[in-house]
């Protein structure tokens, strides 16, 4: 029920925000930060008690009782008669992803505090409810539940960015929204002839995921179900030929909406994956596993070549992230529990860095007015507090150990390495190019001599509070990661051994 | 041994709080904050010296873990740390160095805006470089190594404004990376073969994991050739020199360069394990060292010439390493770092009180104007330049030479190589210290008035003290190792043996003293060459100087052998050029031609759609006919 | 029985043809006149009495009548004529006339392809056919008759406004000219 | 009482179409389009008589009861219309009153 909690706290914190904002704009941004904030402690409380002892769920029936990773589940029923109900449950690797999820939600909503200045009711409208979706995909066991957050999270982000983008922001907003309207269309009629192919077999019609789990399609129509949930995935993730939504939507979103996609959006892709088509069609992944992997290889490579092009910065970053996303999926389809820890963990460690990116180009924004890294240079000694942070957050961009990105892509290319040691080195060279455009970056924005600032300008304000507790938050959290990544592991220990044996 | 994890933790504490509340504090705190950690550190490491030497640990290594890194299944990784024999000298020379150097900086760098960044990224590299030679295992090392990296490329682009050195920043960091990939490589194939990280269980095991044994080795010589700045990966570090001067003497001179040094040392198992391996390292330390030495002797730079220098003197320790003379490689590293930090430290002060002036060839005449500088750079460059029996640089350059020829893996080619590399470094040698210190002084060191003297016009005791301890042990150094034939005083190699092998020997050696004779000759050769040319300057030999192919050849190698431009055009240019053609993405193309198609065919459809009402019938008409042609032809 | 349907038939076609020839309207519409009586004539050699008499009354009389009133309402005279010549040029009637024709030929195709259809002809008589159309065929009565009221609600409005009276989107583009983008498209997003 | 063959009523009813169809094609004044597809009803009403007719049923005249009606209200509607077309354009040509273009 807990779970039902969470999203519902989003829901009406949505609703509250829109309604109250016509009172007092204030009001909805103490709102939204109350919700997400309550669903942090929520969420961090949940962590910090589920052991996988205290394991009381009516899914024993369908999954494993013993042994299982569940750690709590919901179920009530909503459409019976098409087999469609209300289920949520989460497992280790759902509980990691929620964590991030308000987190970064928590920091969206500090680092849109002065930023939106019109319709701020419908801004954290579309914000919370946003995130509501993210959520509900993460604990949705129910694949037409699933497939109704994936849409949840899909329009008010469109919302975001159409209409508190940049300049470009309507082209930018139609162009995500159609890239991954496709690939949810796609995904829903995957769904659907899973569903009937079920019901063929067994006589139930059920959309729950753990019935479905035991159904096998035959290896052909296995193929073709599965292409439906992957193009889905992999446009979200991106991977590299679906990936061309995702500059345009980042460089235009506001900075939440940035830090949201980037954090949090394409991790939702990454959790598709990992949850549905590895176990729904094992037989069928094995297959195209060395196809998967070569894209993920090439989108590390592209990426990292487009990012080292770019001059607009926060198209820079959105260029990291499909180099960096193309490690999970290489990852994914290894198959190995390393690489599959390390999945994970690069899942978190992304989010928080490049999320950290693009607030950091945010602020810049603010202060500077142009993304254009050219026109920056010499920042850091106008701004040595954050010349300092983005130091910290290209280093970790560029997989230096100690951060926890370095953990993720080592143990990514270390179980990817005995599975396909021909890609994994040509991934690892990305690591050679990762430094390139990271170091690019840096330099152009705060190294060199300053030409920055507008010639009629107050001088550049260095972090106020606000940004500073942003900023020492996600730091603090990446170098956690770094050195003491076990907790994490430890929590999906069980999610990722399930995947591997089966 | 729970102080183990002070030395390290000290600097990371001292970084801490420079690089936390560093703005905030007031500048007399900082240096004290800055080099007392280090200072501290040294302090244990030498009681631990002592500890060690007198009680040995059982296994021959103080070690302790601190936490569990990770742990995945079989994949276990702590933060652990081990100190044996070797890191044991790797340590002490961080400490030690780096604590004078620190103490230099104090006064060195006091002017400067930055004060608390500088020491907070020293102190970060000198972290940073203790869990590099302390780490138990790989990923730890890794770790450690990545970390001397980043602190590298922060401190040479210290002063980040000029572009050209974040431009050298960027250069340092880049090739380094592309040695760092190579040995992570190096790093998942060890762990497919051998399943563990461990440093002393890679070292049990290796020799039962018969394949990939050359590989291996390779790999990790090629992340020891970036960090160690060897063929073909040598073109950062003269570049590198843009950074202060402590940073060179610290980082590019005394110890991160020497990273590959010991890495390869750490591993010596897998490297004896394949001849190949070894060759490869040999034969590119000798080229490096006879590469960068002729490098050395054209450039005018005297920060890129002490660069060149530290190559070149690095190529030989891959040379002894190499032929299997592992003590050799690690006591030259020993002495090295005294003598080259001192050189670094001097040249420094030099510069500064000459306004930041780096050409050679517009000092002149220091000699009486600046004599500690000059006594303290005379002792430095008489032990880089190896001067027989008065300098340690001549005992430990003299084993290397001596093993490079007769060693079991040496031979005659690479004990000639090396052989020429001592004549070239004497004459680099002589020429650096003739032209700064003697003859007429082109540029005085003075300071405009109204502005506070440089703090080296006249250089006071935090700066002075660390140059003549290092320039007393740039000339003492060397007596704890003596050469067989002359005295049996082996205190050094038998410390290192603890953990490296003995070097074995060809049968039927040529008498050891007869070839010392030739060494010293050969050196005594190229400093009077370098008399010649420089200080007596005979009007034939200027002229010889000045003919067109000699300009040409001067030009080749002060180019440092055209190697930037051969990359420029090789690896450079056509990236740069894929990147800028590539710039809005192609695939992009496919989409927006998808997208343009369909609005084609929307305007092809809304063409139809003119207004005439008789053409909507004509098409009506069209479609009737269609249908009721195929009623009639199915 | 069969000779009057021919010879009406024949009238009727040749009719119709002057019909879509003549360049007055007068002529035209007294030309239809003649077709639809021809026709009436082919209804009652069908045995269709009733509706033959409904084609000469409502047909021929009401609403060629109509027709008629309304070209002398508009005074569409000699002028009109003229202006039929010159717009009806043989390059403008050939083309469609003959896809018409292609039309024409496989209709006829497809009519002989299938069997001999044989009439009988039997009269269907007026009391037949008011049994039909209040019995079964009761509400396409209804529905008709709302047509009807429907046709002439909105004949009696638009034919009563006098005035100019455009949409108001046409009255807008009128006026200025460029406004009625304005008015597709509100203000805020004209780029 | 007499008999005669079914496809020369339908034959003559086609022909009729078409050339209402030709009418509606090649002319540009709306006074003749709107004949030409009255025309065009009359002969589809041809049609359903004569398949009444077939039968002997007297559908077939319903069917053309239905056509006339709609004929007359579509010509009054249409008069009406043209009407005020001419009223403000000045002119019956269908080609000058092209603002049904999108």
């Amino acid at each position: 029920m807990i779970l039902v909690w969470m999203i519902g706290i989003l829901l009406t914190g949505g609703i509250l925000c829109w309604l109250l904002a016509r009172r007092n704009p204030i009001f909805s941004k103490w709102i939204a930060l109350l919700t997400l904030v309550t669903d942090l402690i929520i969420i961090v409380s949940i962590a910090a008690t589920a052991t996988h002892a205290t394991i009381a769920h009516d899914a024993a029936a369908t999954a494993p009782a013993a042994n299982t990773p569940w750690l709590i589940d919901y179920r009530s029923a909503w459409i019976p008669s098409f087999g469609i109900s209300f289920h949520l449950a989460i497992d280790g690797l759902s509980l990691v992803l929620l964590m991030l999820t308000f987190f970064l939600g928590t920091l969206s909503v500090l680092c849109s505090w002065r930023e939106v200045k019109e319709k701020a009711g419908f801004y954290f409208f579309n914000l919370l409810w946003t995130l509501a979706g993210i959520s509900g995909v993460f604990m949705a066991m129910d694949l037409f539940l699933f497939y109704f957050f994936w849409e949840v999270m899909l329009v008010p982000m469109y919302f975001l960015i159409a209409i508190w983008g940049d300049t470009n922001r309507r082209y930018a907003a139609y162009k995500f929204f159609i890239f991954t309207q496709t690939g949810g269309l796609l995904m829903l009629l995957s769904i659907l002839a899973l569903y009937f192919i079920h019901a063929q077999h067994t006589g139930m019609y059920s959309f729950d995921y753990f019935s479905l789990l035991n159904s096998s399609p035959g290896p052909a129509a296995a193929k073709w179900i599965m292409g439906g949930f992957l193009i889905a995935f992999a446009v979200k993730l991106p991977v590299v030929p679906f990936h061309n939504w995702l500059p345009d939507a980042h460089s235009e979103a506001p900075t939440a909406g940035s830090l949201i996609l980037a954090g949090l959006l394409l991790k939702t892709g990454a959790y598709g994956i990992i949850r549905f088509v590895l176990t729904l069609f094992p037989q069928a992944a094995a297959d195209i596993a060395w196809w998967a992997m070569l894209f993920g290889t090439i989108g590390i490579v592209y990426g990292a070549l487009l990012a080292f092009a770019q001059t607009d910065l926060k198209r820079l970053i959105a260029y990291t992230s499909v180099s960096h996303m193309g490690f999970v999926l290489l990852g994914i389809f290894a198959f190995r529990t390393i690489a599959l820890q390390g999945v994970v963990m690069q899942l978190l460690t992304h989010g928080i860095s490049t999320g950290a990116l693009f607030v950091m180009a945010g602020m810049l924004k603010e202060r500077l007015h142009t993304r254009d890294i050219g026109k920056m240079g010499g920042l850091w000694t106008t701004m040595p507090v954050m010349g300092g942070a983005a130091m910290l957050f290209t280093m970790a961009s560029l997989g230096l150990p100690l951060l926890g990105n370095f953990i993720a892509e080592f143990l990514i290319l270390l179980g990817t390495f005995p599975v396909n040691p021909t890609l994994t080195v040509i991934a690892t060279l990305g690591l050679i190019l990762s430094a390139l455009y990271s170091l690019r970056m840096m330099q152009k924005a705060f190294l060199g001599p300053g030409q920055g600032q507008p010639p009629v300008a107050p001088p550049l304000k260095d972090l106020t509070p606000r940004e500073l507790i942003i900023m020492a938050a996600l730091g603090i959290s990446i170098i956690a990661l770094g050195l003491y990544p076990q907790p994490v592991i430890d929590m999906v220990k069980m999610t990722v051994q399930n995947l591997v044996t089966r | 041994m729970p102080l183990l994890a002070f030395i390290p933790t000290l600097p990371l504490l001292g970084f801490l709080v420079l690089s936390l509340a560093g703005r905030a504090l007031p500048k007399k705190l900082i240096a004290p904050i800055g080099a007392g950690t280090i200072c501290i550190a040294s302090v244990i490491t030498m009681l631990l010296c002592a500890r060690f030497l007198l009680t040995p640990p059982a296994d021959g290594a103080y070690t302790q873990t601190l936490w569990q890194w990770f742990n995945i299944g079989s994949l276990s990784v702590s933060i652990s740390l081990r100190l044996d024999a070797l890191s044991l000298v790797f340590v002490f020379i961080i400490t030690f160095v780096g604590a004078l150097i620190h103490i230099y900086s104090a006064a060195f760098m006091r002017q400067d805006r930055d004060y608390a960044r500088f020491f907070a990224c020293m102190n970060l590299f000198v972290c940073s470089m203790l869990v590099l030679v302390m780490a138990g295992n790989l990923v730890l090392l890794y770790l450690g190594w990545e970390g001397v990296g980043l602190c590298s490329y922060l401190l040479i682009g210290f002063w980040y404004e000029t572009p050209a050195n974040s431009n050298a920043a960027n250069k340092a960091f880049y090739i380094t990376r592309i040695g760092d990939t190579a040995m992570a490589i190096g790093l998942f194939l060890l762990y497919k073969e051998l399943g563990t990280f461990t440093i002393p269980a890679i070292l049990h095991d290796a020799p039962q994991a018969p394949s990939y044994n050359t590989l291996i080795p390779l790999l990790l010589l090629a992340g020891a050739m970036g960090k160690s700045a060897q063929l073909p990966l040598q073109t950062w570090l003269p570049d590198a020199m843009a950074g202060p001067s402590p940073v060179s003497a610290l980082i590019h001179a005394a110890t991160m360069v020497t990273a590959g040094v010991y890495l390869i040392a750490r591993m010596h198992v897998l490297f004896q394990l394949s001849p190949l391996a070894m060759t490869a390292t040999a034969v590119i330390g000798a080229l490096t060292l006879f590469i960068a030495g002729c490098s050395a002797m054209v450039q005018t730079d005297i920060k890129r010439i002490l660069a060149y220098s530290t190559i070149s003197q690095i190529g030989y320790m891959f040379l002894a390493l190499g032929v299997g003379a592992w003590s050799a490689a690690i006591f030259h590293f020993f002495t090295h770092a005294f003598f080259k930090a001192l050189l670094f430290l001097a040249a420094g002060v030099v510069i500064e009180a000459l306004h930041h002036e780096h050409n050679i060839f517009k000092m002149g005449g220091l000699k009486n104007k600046m004599p500690v500088v000059f006594l303290t750079f005379l002792a430095g460059a008489a032990a880089l330049a190896a001067l027989p029996l008065v300098s340690a640089g001549f005992y430990s350059k003299d084993q290397i030479l001596w093993y490079a020829w007769n060693a079991a893996n040496g031979n005659a080619a690479l004990g000639s190589i090396a052989l020429a590399g001592a004549f070239i470094t004497s004459f680099y040698t002589t020429r650096l210290l003739l032209v700064v210190f003697w003859g007429e002084s082109k540029t005085t060191p003075a300071h405009p008035p109204g502005q506070p003297p440089p703090i080296a016009y006249r250089p006071g005791p935090l700066m002075t003290v660390p140059l003549v301890i290092l320039g007393i042990l740039s000339l003492t150094s060397g007596f704890i190792e003596w050469p067989h034939n002359l005295l049996h005083l082996t205190l050094f190699s038998h410390h290192v043996q603890k953990t490296l092998p003995a070097t074995l020997l060809k049968e039927n050696l040529p008498s050891e003293s007869a070839f010392q004779v030739i060494t010293t000759l050969v050196t005594l050769a190229g400093i009077y060459l370098a008399y010649i040319v420089y200080y007596r300057s005979p009007a034939s030999i200027l002229q010889w100087r000045q003919s067109r192919r000699m300009m040409a050849i001067r030009d080749f190698l002060f180019d440092g052998w055209k190697f930037d431009a051969l990359y420029r055009t090789l690896f450079v240019k056509p990236f740069v050029f894929i990147t800028r053609v590539n710039k809005s993405d192609i695939s992009d193309r496919l989409y927006n031609g998808i997208a343009q198609a369909s609005l084609m065919l929307n305007r092809m459809v809304s063409l139809s759609q003119n207004g005439s009402l008789r053409w909507y019938i004509v098409g009506v008409l069209a479609g009737i006919l269609f249908i009721i042609t195929l009623q009639l032809f199915t | 029985m069969s000779l009057l349907f021919y010879i009406s038939s024949f009238v009727a076609i040749l009719a119709t043809v002057m019909v879509i020839t003549r360049y007055h309207p007068i002529h035209a519409l007294l030309y239809l006149v003649v077709s639809l009586l021809a026709v009436a004539m082919v209804f009652l050699s069908l045995g269709a009495p009733f509706v033959a008499v409904l084609e000469v009354i409502i047909y021929a009389g009401a609403i060629m009548v109509l027709f008629i009133f309304f070209i002398m309402m508009l005074n569409l005279g000699s002028e009109t004529a003229q202006q039929e010549k010159n717009w009806l040029q043989p390059r403008v009637w050939v083309g469609p006339s003959l896809l018409s024709l292609v039309l024409l030929g496989e209709v006829v195709m497809l009519l002989l392809k299938g069997q001999n259809i044989v009439i009988q002809t039997s009269v269907v008589d007026a009391r037949k056919v008011a049994l039909s159309l209040y019995g079964e065929y009761i509400v396409g009565v209804e529905l008709t008759g709302f047509l009807l009221m429907a046709g002439i609600v909105g004949a009696a409005h638009i034919g009563k406004q006098k005035k100019r009276n455009l949409h108001r989107f046409l009255q807008e583009n009128e006026n200025t000219g460029t406004t009625i983008k304005t008015i597709i498209c509100p203000p805020s997003t004209v780029k | 009482m007499s008999s005669f063959n079914g496809e020369i009523v339908l034959i003559v009813a086609a022909i009729l179409f078409v050339l209402g169809l030709i009418g509606v094609l090649t002319r540009k004044n709306i006074i003749f389009i709107l004949l030409s597809v009255e025309i065009m009803l009359n002969s589809a009403g041809l049609a359903f008589v004569a398949a009444g007719a077939k039968w002997q049923q007297p559908d077939g005249q319903v069917m053309f009861l239905f056509i006339l009606a709609m004929a007359a209200a579509e010509v009054s509607v249409g008069l009406a219309l043209v009407l005020q077309i001419y009223h403000q354009h000045k002119t019956l040509d269908v080609d000058g009153l092209k603002e049904l273009r999108d």
